[in-house]
């Protein structure tokens, strides 16, 4: 819009330590897409701290969240709203060394999970074992809480774990460790939903929508810098972050940069069918508590006007 | 009777002041409506905890017996590191400053080891608390050691006492009250170190129940752990409290001829 | 009951020779003995007396081996005693009782590190007789001054030793409980056959007591005179009124006198 | 000359120990070849933290002074307070079990109110410092006070010493060598506190630049900060153990002359 | 020196009509004042002698309003002083120097309790007096047991009040040091017009100093006998040998020596 800015500082708290689902943040900060919107960005990273909750309360404008936690939270009534989807596909999916033999949900049986404690993990676990014919109750679950995962396969602690693609997949590429992957989309038995997501406070988009949307695109900006020029995507992010592991990012960023909007008309566009299926499903599962209302936990109108 | 009567003018006060902010929570609560997801008022804080009673058998069971193991094995421990520190001054200059490094070290960063090294069971959780709970202890107990009145030590040696006897009938008796001192400080944070250690790994215990329900925002249930987690560690204070007064009666009689 | 002749006799319980002590402490410097010479023969009781502040209880803590001299030997027994302790029963000054101990626990606290058994009955037995008698349970903080004086006089006879050092043990008692407790510890020497050494500020205990007095000089301390007290063995009390005790009284105070106008 | 002598007598034990149990950790880990990921040589440790070195200087910045501001914080509050409880039989027993109950709550847990009431700066940060040194400081500080001896205050009250006389002229000098047990505590703490409530949400600091090591599984990065963290804390135990024997000359006496 | 006349002297400096003190602690109940009635003129010296254990201290701590009596009246003053602090300056059987404060520092205890300034030069020009020059540096443990005493004396006659209470003042002092604090005592009791309530174990400084002395029975302890000192002021050493002296020392032993028979 051509309408003058008003001055506005904001923090952005991500979801873990930075890494290349982030790039586009750090490419919209230090290429100045911010600064020409005329927002002081700052951002944060959580520790152990849930997201959520902060940016629903107003302490941060805005946080990076997946999908299934504004789905709980909002079926919990904390009021967290999905303004952009980062990837267009869900990414993750369970890896396993090669040697293990793990090549669709029905080899999980008779091995062990390294599990982080994720809440739904366990149905999520269930409904890929009855699709593809197994038995959940022969799954070995084996909490391995700040493991590296690495070392958990190497010591024989567990089998397989739950990882992204564009992070750990990628660096047991580089580190030549054979991995056998199950991508969650390659199976027809969990819907596909968004990844991690930029989300903000239903107060926020009532009373600055105008900073929402001078956000979203200066964001949705630096994520098609991304996409269109890798390199330079990773190198900010590389020069942006301490002691962040370059060669990791480059090539993830290779990866993933042409993933952000794939299939996607738009960086950052979301469907309400992929909000419906993935609410459906957990009431399937008699995970969610209340049923959402999937109109409300997402709005494509930033990315639209972006 | 009196027993009763002189617990309760004992807790009386703080029972009052607790049930006061209590109320006050709920009143402000109710006022500003302030979102079930950030703070929940008390009242519903105590629904919740009614509803995960029943739910949360194993887990305190679980935490329980982590804390007071990992307890138990830094109070020995740590009176016997004391005395060696207080008996040897090459053993004071030369482990002293390592106890401290110790302490810096965030167990949150060396859980993974600690779990690689001993695996997901209890042991891992026991050497956290034991970790934690280890050094206000040592420090205390030194201190107390040091403090012995150097007269009497001298009187006590010149009997014919051997350092052994010198350790118990002198040294120990003179360092107890810093000892309890140090055991009350250990004891508040015996719970939460071993909270603490299950959010590294566990399958079962407070702390990850406390994660499951911070993670899927049932906030109330949250602080209902945290209610559980607090009354647990004030009972263990309380019992240290208690075992300090049955331990040292001539310091409880000092205190009660005062003003 | 003057120094016991034999081949024993050679060997003193008690021997100082060439002492001196010297304490360094926060930038003072103090010379609390200067060249001490002092024997105690075995069974012998000798007192000694001097000026507040010369080094009587400085000395004592030197043969009880807590201090060790700046220069000199110490022997008991015919032993370097520097440095080693355990070899003699010392009453210190200040009572020093351990306040986490009831006034019976204090007093078996010699037996209770020999690991004898039998102790408390013993100890028990005595209270009476250090008009204790109902204050076995009772901590320190509870006894009146001179009670707690007596309190350590019992827990350093239960002690067991053939040689006493007695740092004005009697000093916070009235004139009648001193009497008596003199009385008790005459006795006990004899029947014993203990070595007493005694530090005193009372000249006429010093008399009464001993078999031989020396006077000390002001700080930094030595041996001024010594004197042997000719009085017939048991003493009583209506000696103190005989010839040969007024002289020595005199001979004392006219030396103790000396140090204060110097 | 005579200074440095007596700080290596002091410190050289120490230093020897560790560089002994480093030089022990780096054979071994050579000899069986251990996995960096699960223990790193210190070689490797020192190389990497040569490389963060750089880095860490705003980290270093950001945490020091959350822990420095927090300490002081802390330890004006706790003496306040430990004076308070001592004074009032009430107080102690109203307030004092709410703080033993402040001390049994996760921070973790309390991470979005802090964030919500203070926002993701410097003063959530010392707020949790502060919070985590304020309790040994107070437990310490409150056993020394009661520790004072009965007969000494009823003598400088006898004297005509007002309350607060009594206890600046009494109660407190009584007390020092506690509180610097219990400042002796609270300053290893202090750091780690920083750390950890900056893993409440932070842009800054040595705790988020230990949350990325440990999250991509940087081992070796994981154990440099480790160092920093510690080395930090040692410094900070040193000064209070300066100030100890720098305000309590009349203890470092009876030291000096024992055994 | 006798107790003044005037309107004045209606008004005791202290008085104890009735009193009685019972201590209850651990199961153990003692008895230890029994009905004590005692009064001090303004500027009088009263001396108090009885059995270790009688309750002299006890009685001490009362009038200091350190403890309080379980019946009974105490005045300063013609007011009640029961539970009051601060009226009196009050010696207590144990010197009970702080051991965080120099001989200096605790000497100035009571001027800097009252905030005044020039403290510090007006005590350090008394210790040569107190025979603890070169000593005001120096912490309480680093002092012989004589010197602690002095060090208290000198901190309790600093406190600046008209009564003072003494308890076993000079106990731990040689018979010479003991005879300069007591004619010092003498003279600035003379000087100041002090009134002075002493405990003693020693008879004849009771009669020496005091214009009337008390003998106290065994606990509980109650007044047996009071007795009046005719002795001309100003006291003299040679006046130990003069009748009257005489026979006010047979006197109190007798008394005193009826209670240890009982
Ligand atoms: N730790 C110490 N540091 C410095 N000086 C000391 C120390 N201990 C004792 N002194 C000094 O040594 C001297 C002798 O002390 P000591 O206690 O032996 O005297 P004493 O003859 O027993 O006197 P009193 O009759 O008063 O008990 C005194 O001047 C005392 O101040
Ligand atoms: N806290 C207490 N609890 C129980 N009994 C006590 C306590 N304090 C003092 N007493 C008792 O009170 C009695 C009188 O004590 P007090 O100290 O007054 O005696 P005293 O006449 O001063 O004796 P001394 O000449 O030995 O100093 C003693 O029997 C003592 O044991
Ligand atoms: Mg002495
Ligand atoms: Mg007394």
């Amino acid at each position: 819009g051509e309408e003058a800015k008003e001055p506005a500082s904001v923090t952005l708290m991500l979801d873990w330590v930075p890494n290349t689902n982030h790039t586009g943040i750090y490419v919209a900060r230090d290429f100045g897409f911010y600064d020409d919107e005329n927002l002081e960005v700052s951002i944060v990273e959580p520790g152990v701290s849930g997201v959520a909750q902060a940016v629903a309360a107003g302490a941060a404008e805005f946080g990076i969240s997946f999908q299934e936690e504004v789905t709980l939270a909002r079926s919990e009534d904390v009021p967290l709203v999905s303004v952009a989807a980062i990837i267009q596909h869900n990414t993750s999916g369970f890896a396993s060394p090669a040697d293990r033999r793990i090549r669709r949900p029905r080899d999980f049986a008779g091995k062990k999970y390294g599990a982080f404690g994720w809440g739904p993990e366990r149905q999520v676990l269930t409904a890929l074992m009855q699709c593809d014919g197994g038995d959940f109750n022969e799954i070995e679950f084996v909490d391995i809480g700040a493991i590296d995962y690495f070392v958990a396969w190497e010591r024989g602690d567990v089998d397989f774990v739950w990882i992204f693609e564009a992070w750990d997949g990628i660096r047991a590429q580089l580190q030549g460790f054979e991995l056998d992957y199950i991508r969650l989309t390659d199976l027809d038995c969990i819907p596909d939903y968004y990844t991690p997501v930029l989300a903000t406070s239903e107060t926020m988009i009532a009373e600055n929508p105008d900073v929402v949307q001078r956000f979203v695109r200066a964001t949705a900006r630096g994520y098609e810098l991304a996409i269109d020029e890798p390199s330079r995507g990773a190198d900010t992010l590389i020069k942006a972050v301490d002691g962040i592991d370059a060669d990791l990012v480059r090539a993830s960023q290779d990866w993933l940069s042409p993933r952000y909007a794939e299939d996607a008309d738009k960086w950052g566009w979301q469907t309400r069918d992929t909000w419906q299926g993935y609410a459906n499903w957990l009431v399937s599962y008699d995970l969610l508590a209340n049923t959402i209302n999937p109109a409300n936990a997402f709005d494509n109108s930033f990315i639209e006007n972006a | 009777m009196r027993k009763l009567h002189h617990s309760l003018r004992d807790f009386g006060p703080a029972i009052l002041l607790i049930a006061g902010l209590l109320a006050l929570w709920e009143v402000v609560s109710r006022v500003v409506e302030m979102p079930d997801w950030l703070l929940p008022a008390p009242s519903d804080i105590g629904v919740s905890f009614g509803e995960a009673a029943p739910l949360l058998g194993p887990h305190v069971v679980a935490t329980v017996t982590a804390a007071a193991a990992g307890y138990a094995l830094a109070l020995v421990s740590a009176v016997l590191l004391a005395a060696a520190i207080d008996r040897w001054g090459l053993a004071r200059r030369a482990i002293y400053p390592l106890l401290v490094t110790s302490q810096t070290v965030p167990t949150f960063a060396l859980a993974p080891l600690l779990a690689i090294w001993f695996g997901f069971g209890l042991l891992p959780k026991v050497l956290v608390v034991a970790l934690v709970c280890f050094f206000p202890v040592v420090v205390a107990t030194v201190g107390g050691l040091r403090a012995a009145d150097k007269e009497m030590l001298d009187l006590v040696r010149g009997m014919g006492a051997s350092d052994r006897q010198l350790f118990f009938k002198v040294r120990l008796p003179a360092a107890v009250p810093s000892v309890i001192s140090g055991m009350k400080i250990a004891a508040t944070y015996s719970v939460i170190g071993a909270v603490i250690a299950e959010w590294t790994g566990a399958s079962q215990g407070l702390g990850l129940y406390l994660l499951r329900a911070s993670n899927s925002f049932q906030t109330d249930q949250v602080f209902a752990v945290i209610a559980v987690i607090a009354l647990l560690s004030i009972a263990l204070f309380g019992c240290v409290e208690l075992v300090g007064r049955t331990v040292a009666p001539w310091t409880a009689a000092k205190e009660e001829t005062a003003r | 009951m003057s120094p016991p002749a034999g081949s024993a006799a050679a060997i003193p319980a008690v021997a100082l020779r060439g002492v001196r002590a010297t304490y360094v402490e926060r930038g003072l410097r103090v010379d609390a003995l200067h060249d001490v010479n002092l024997t105690v023969a075995r069974s012998e009781f000798v007192s000694v007396i001097g000026p507040s502040g010369c080094g009587k209880s400085t000395m004592l803590n030197l043969v009880a081996g807590i201090d060790r001299p700046s220069a000199g030997e110490i022997a008991v027994d015919g032993r370097s005693a520097i440095g080693r302790t355990g070899l003699v029963a010392h009453m210190p000054q200040r009572d020093l009782l351990l306040p986490w101990r009831t006034t019976l626990q204090n007093a078996v606290l010699g037996p209770e590190l020999r690991g004898e058994t039998d102790r408390e009955a013993r100890a028990l037995a005595q209270l009476d007789r250090f008009g204790l008698e109902g204050f076995a349970d009772a901590y320190p903080h509870m006894l009146s001054g001179g009670m707690r004086q007596r309190a350590a006089i019992l827990r350093t006879i239960l002690l067991d030793r053939d040689t006493l050092l007695l740092d004005e043990p009697f000093g916070a008692l009235d004139a009648l409980t001193r009497g008596e407790m003199q009385e008790w510890l005459l006795s006990i020497w004899t029947e014993l056959a203990k070595t007493v050494l005694f530090v005193t500020h009372d000249i006429e205990e010093a008399i009464f007591l001993s078999d031989r007095v020396y006077v000390m000089t002001r700080r930094p301390g030595t041996m001024k005179l010594e004197l042997r007290i000719d009085l017939p063995r048991p003493r009583e009390r209506e000696m103190t009124t005989a010839p040969p005790f007024v002289e020595a009284k005199r001979t004392l105070l006219r030396s103790l006198l000396a140090e204060t106008q110097r």
